[in-house]
């Protein structure tokens, strides 16, 4: 214990001495710090900040030393958490390479790969995208058809994806292609990573119901990779992509989850408050400090308390996992399903409470906290889509969690 | 009240149907949508419509109009929601044909139904004041002064209040809710756009020291709450039916969707979770069939249980259109989220549609209270 | 029109001259005439009512003369159901045989089967129990096991039904038989009229988690049935079998919704009123006519909003039927999902009401009508099982009305 | 709080587990009640879950008890709860022997405190007056009369009322609640047991005129209302417990029944409709177990949060025993609604245990008005 007190003590001088001042302010979306070759800095702090925590392996602090991550503990990285919160400092780096890929490499990688990849994925150095879904192959991922041909040293690959958040922005993809065109269909799949800096490689965005969106359709057209950028073995995609599935899930459920907990998450001494219930007086009216629509107030309750159950079950599955020392598991689709089900009902329940100010699409009539609202509400619809459809999640969780027969 | 259409009804639906088909089927919306024309609707389109007599459906012969009826107009905008087609038929030839009918003398009328009828004038109706329906209670008043009126406040959310050629203004004379009638360039308003999500055109108007002549009050001095609410129940139920409308479709292409779509080396279709989810929204839309007809013929037929009704439709239908139109787009998987495909408008729609004179908890209290409890 | 007009008069007449002043009187349950060899009349003005009533064939008003019936059109009969609601009138006669033994007689039954059995449905002379259900068959009806063997002039029947309500009341049963053994599951059943006053059937009653209840066991042990008790065909018995069932489903969901509408039906110019709402209120009280309880007043609102759509529905249901004078078709299976769906809903609500005082299992604290709620309560968890699950209706839908790929 | 159990927890749960499955398993609920006995439980059992010091559980040691915490005993009823296991120790162990604890003096706690440490004595906590939780402006009253207090009154739903030794009354002293505590053979008393749906015992229970000395005066005259909703939260917050065993058994029953009844050639567990089901059941028992572990961990390590967190339990675990207990019944199909079969004893003990100290939804009203809305 007194060694996690020395750490705590260490990590808060250092803190001090290491965050910028700007970096411990409010930030917006904008203002998240994705990392790669193309990054552009909108404050010379951002790179500081970025850059000092990439050097001590703080961006990834679990990850191990020797691939530049932080190595630290589970009891450790929680006082690190703690502290970071404490001075509210902005996170230094996102990205799909820390959620995603970095965890499966750390699994699946060769000694090689690790060591290529996983330091610059901790020091913001490449940004990663993903390119798993195609058009038209939707939940039934492995009926992908992007083919990566054999070329002797590299692989030559042809096909398109969907849904590459960010694909635009990205310096490297990493993809399920097609090298076992014989073979039965989830046996023939590869896991491959590809440089995107290359003429063979195109993007092109997607516009959403809620409009502009960070999605893109990638196309291959004659694009290569050399031969040692395939991970998990020839033909051996599909357990790799099913393990990073299980990152992503648990990233947005979180993510689900984050925003809906807002309102009833209570920190310490706090007085309770709901965040809904709060938003809902101001267009709603109250009477006697109850609020004026019982109807919506009786959804505004369900909605909270369950909001800070699964907030409960959120922390019940970490200490559980902390006890058995393991990544997520096939109970991470309960996270998904519900973190994301959750979190479009509490849009549909703005919604209602709001009335006809969320239903702005632009303009100065309403205010800008209006408009996003009405944005997110139509953009949380993909939430139950993306990463596994509700469906998927829910055939996950009867297979694998209550063993029913297929 | 009869649940089978008449043969009079199953006509115009039929028309109705083919026009909507042929000329405004859901691509024509996405083409006025994308023009960013700030009307919303098609000047043309609108006339068509009117040519077919549509915006007379209401009017009595002697103005120009069928006297058809609101089961008539309900069974139209039925089709026309199927497509979700935009145009100022709803505010101008429902809500505002239906005050000057109960409440205007007969100038007015001569004056304002026969332009309707004929498709030359169009008109929105300036009502609510908050981001919730709330008819009664206005804060807009109306204060005479001499032969004239001065009008000051704010309104919210008037469909198609932006390029009406006349508003009708809701307003407060003291002892109760008079009715005016205003060209939208007189001066003291002010008329600002609001986009909105379903793309179809409100505005907030303001109201400062807008004086109008006696001859603009439509109906008795503060003597027009009743027929508001009465006019707002007919409006209620018409625009339901349009909702009934987009459900269907929504409801006919996921039911396509899931006929065609292929996954796992079978289509989606044959997944039991996605057909029991799929049998019972059939059913609720079943029951949502009934509540429209019946409360679109109570009109008609002169039911004891009008407010109820409509009340009824529009809470049910505007329930079941949010779960329809959100297990269309769920179901639909990614497609069913990109702006490249119809499927969302529904949703988008389905919002907008619930706020028009009372959201499904407004709707809710009300039929209780209707119901003593 | 001034046909139908003299037929009222007429009709107002006959009922007023022949249905006993006692038959006008609200009943109970064990007031229910079900007619048949064993039946005991609590009353003789029962028995008076069903053999006059019985005698004009106003038993069954729409079914043919020739056999008994009444042979009124569908204008007929709704003045006839007018007039009866009118004077108040007790039903003069339930049976099984009635509600789905006769129709389906009617379309399948050769004419001396017509001959034989109708008019004694009609008259109730006989009382008819089905044999549908066997232990283990659950919703896969036609895994049914009960074999009849050829026997030259009759079937040896050897087998075991459940769920046969009444079996113990009854003097006939119609049963679906295993007739074709090698035949494939669906091909080699037939539907048999057997004879219960025999030494080869005996009956035992089940007891429900409501409590005591009409269903049986029903044992076959070498009964036996004449061979012209076959319906429909040797093994074509499961299309008479699926025929019956929607007349069944269409009964049940009637039924549900009977109990459930009570509230907020209304009459002509009846004030609306509701049932669930006027009870609720006298347990937990009402504040400026405003139920106590927003949450159960909610509940309560959207229960009566569907049970008038529901009721709608089926009136619209009936009317569209009449314009193409058709039977109950796969639709039912909606009314008989709905309607008993609905029902059990009505009674969760009633109990959330009722808060402890519908807990009660039986003594002098609880009021009479309180106990038979709580029976009443669990006695509906079984209405969307009978007749054909829940999960049997949503699948038929699926099926047949939507048409979905199997 | 903690959100997993520590080794003490471990090991009681596990010896509730061994002793639910071996003595009092299903079976031995239905024997009790098919015994017609009408204490509904086995004198015989209850001894041996008191020698298993199951009943001081919650007692201090100087009075005979362990001092386990609300967890320890949470954890027993969780595991008791699976097997519907009847027995006087909640309403003695949990609610009175709290009550005792919380506001009785030094006398009282070692007369009362080590009888019920020691399984001698039954108590039970005459408090509601309606069909409906309601703990506030009681009806029953005592009067003071010099040294004695007068009572009079009616009390409902009194759990274990039927056959307990003791009685604890709640009545109104004029200025606020007082508790007393009196024989059930005391005159005065009228005691009519009510079979309930659940087999389980409890009365409506009369007092008139009722004469107790002061010395059966718990607590303070007028002061007890806080201390009572401090041990109702206590007492919500296990018997959520015991319902959280309940709906984990009903559950994995109905599990193990998908995964072995043959229909239409297949396992019924294969029907994707089903699976859904099931899934977000699971889901939503996740959910469950957070709360119920949350709540009873909340009062051992002093969280600030306890009277939400109790409303939380009690309301979701309410909500999820029914749709569990409903789903379970319905999965069985026939034999699920046979008396038979022991998966209807979960909806029967669901509804009940929901009415115990506050249903689902006064539950949810209370988390709101907690929670400022």
């Amino acid at each position: 214990m007194s060694d996690l007190n020395a750490f705590r003590n260490e990590t808060r001088d250092w803190l001090e001495a290491n965050c910028p001042e700007s970096m411990r302010t409010p930030m917006s979306q904008g203002d998240v710090v994705w990392g790669g070759r193309k990054v552009e800095f909108k404050d010379p702090d951002q790179k500081l900040w970025m850059d000092r925590m990439g050097e001590k392996g703080w961006t990834c602090p679990t990850w191990p030393k020797e691939y530049g991550g932080g190595g630290l503990n589970f009891e450790e990285n929680k006082v690190l958490q703690e502290e970071l919160m404490r001075i509210k400092a902005r996170p230094a780096l996102n990205s799909f390479g820390i959620w995603m890929l970095g965890p499966a490499l750390l699994e699946y990688g060769t000694e090689e790969q690790k060591m290529q990849h996983i330091p610059k994925i901790v020091k913001g150095e490449i940004r990663w995208c993903q390119g798993y879904s195609e058009p038209g192959s939707g939940s039934d991922l492995a009926s992908l058809k992007t083919k990566a041909e054999d070329q002797g040293d590299e692989y030559l690959i042809n096909g398109q994806k969907v849904w590459t958040s960010y694909a635009d922005e990205c310096d490297m993809i990493f993809t399920l292609v097609r090298t076992g065109p014989l073979e039965p269909k989830h046996e023939g799949i590869s896991f491959l990573l590809i440089d995107m800096d290359q003429e063979g490689v195109t993007t092109k965005p997607i516009k959403l119901i809620s409009g502009k969106s960070p999605f893109c359709e990638t196309f291959f057209d004659n694009a290569t990779a050399p031969k040692e950028n395939l991970v998990g073995g020839l033909n051996k995609g599909w357990s790799v992509a099913k393990r990073l599935l299980q990152f992503e899930r648990n990233m947005i459920a979180g993510m689900g989850f984050g925003s809906a907990s807002s309102g009833s998450s209570k920190k310490s001494d706090a007085k309770p408050s709901s965040g809904l219930a709060t938003m809902a007086k101001r267009y709603v009216g109250e009477k006697e400090d109850k609020l004026n629509d019982s109807g919506l107030r009786n959804k505004i309750i369900d909605h909270d308390m369950n909001s800070q159950a699964f907030a409960l079950t959120l922390r019940r599955a970490a200490e559980e996992s902390k006890k058995s020392n393991q990544g997520p598991s096939a109970a991470s689709s309960i996270f998904k399903y519900y973190g994301t089900e959750h979190n479009k009902l509490r849009y549909e329940i703005m919604l209602e409470a709001m009335g006809t100010n969320a239903l702005g699409w632009d303009g100065a009539e309403f205010g800008p906290e209006e408009l996003a609202i009405t944005r997110e509400w139509l953009r949380t619809k993909a939430n139950s889509i993306e990463g596994g459809t509700s469906e998927v999640q829910l055939n996950v969780i009867s297979k694998r969690v209550l063993e029913l027969p297929q | 009240m009869s649940l089978v259409l008449n043969e009079e009804q199953s006509y115009l639906k039929d028309t109705a149907r083919d026009f909507a088909k042929n000329k405004t089927p859901v691509s024509h919306f996405r083409g006025v949508r994308d023009s960013e024309n700030p009307e919303c609707f098609d000047r043309e389109i609108w006339k068509e419509m009117a040519n077919l007599g549509w915006s007379g459906i209401l009017i009595p012969e002697e103005y120009g109009g069928s006297d058809f009826g609101v089961a008539g107009i309900g069974v139209i905008f039925e089709e026309l929601g199927r497509t979700l087609t935009p145009s100022p038929m709803f505010s101008t030839a429902v809500v505002c044909a239906s005050l000057i009918k109960e409440a205007g003398n007969e100038d007015q009328k001569k004056e304002y139904l026969t332009k309707i009828a004929s498709g030359e004038m169009t008109l929105a109706f300036a009502l609510e004041e908050s981001s919730r329906h709330s008819p009664t209670n206005l804060e807009t008043t109306a204060k005479k002064d001499g032969d004239s009126y001065i009008i000051n406040g704010k309104k919210t959310f008037v469909l198609d209040g932006g390029f009406a050629d006349f508003l009708i203004i809701a307003a407060d004379t003291g002892k109760g809710t008079s009715l005016f009638i205003a060209s939208k360039d007189a001066k003291g308003i002010d008329i600002k756009v609001t986009p909105m999500v379903d793309s179809r055109n409100a505005a907030n108007i303001s109201f400062k020291d807008l004086k109008l002549s006696s001859s603009n009050l439509i109906g008795e001095e503060n003597g027009s709450d009743q027929i508001i609410e009465e006019v707002l129940d007919i409006s209620r139920s018409v625009i339901s039916a349009e909702m009934f409308g987009g459900i269907q479709e929504a409801f006919d292409v996921t039911l396509n969707y899931l006929k065609e779509r292929d996954q796992f080396g079978t289509k989606i279709g044959s997944f039991q979770a996605l057909q029991h989810r799929a049998a019972i929204m059939f059913s609720e839309i079943e029951l949502c069939k009934s509540c429209v007809l019946e409360s679109l013929t109570s009109f008609d037929e002169g039911s004891n249980d009008i407010p109820r009704l409509a009340s009824l439709a529009k809470a049910k239908i505007g329930e079941v259109f949010h779960l329809v139109s959100n297990e269309a787009v769920q179901m639909h998987g990614g497609i069913g989220v990109t702006d490249e495909y119809d499927i969302g408008f529904y949703l988008k729609r389905a919002r907008v549609a619930e706020q028009i004179f009372g959201n499904v908890q407004f709707h809710k209290d009300r039929y209780a209270e209707l119901t003593g409890y």
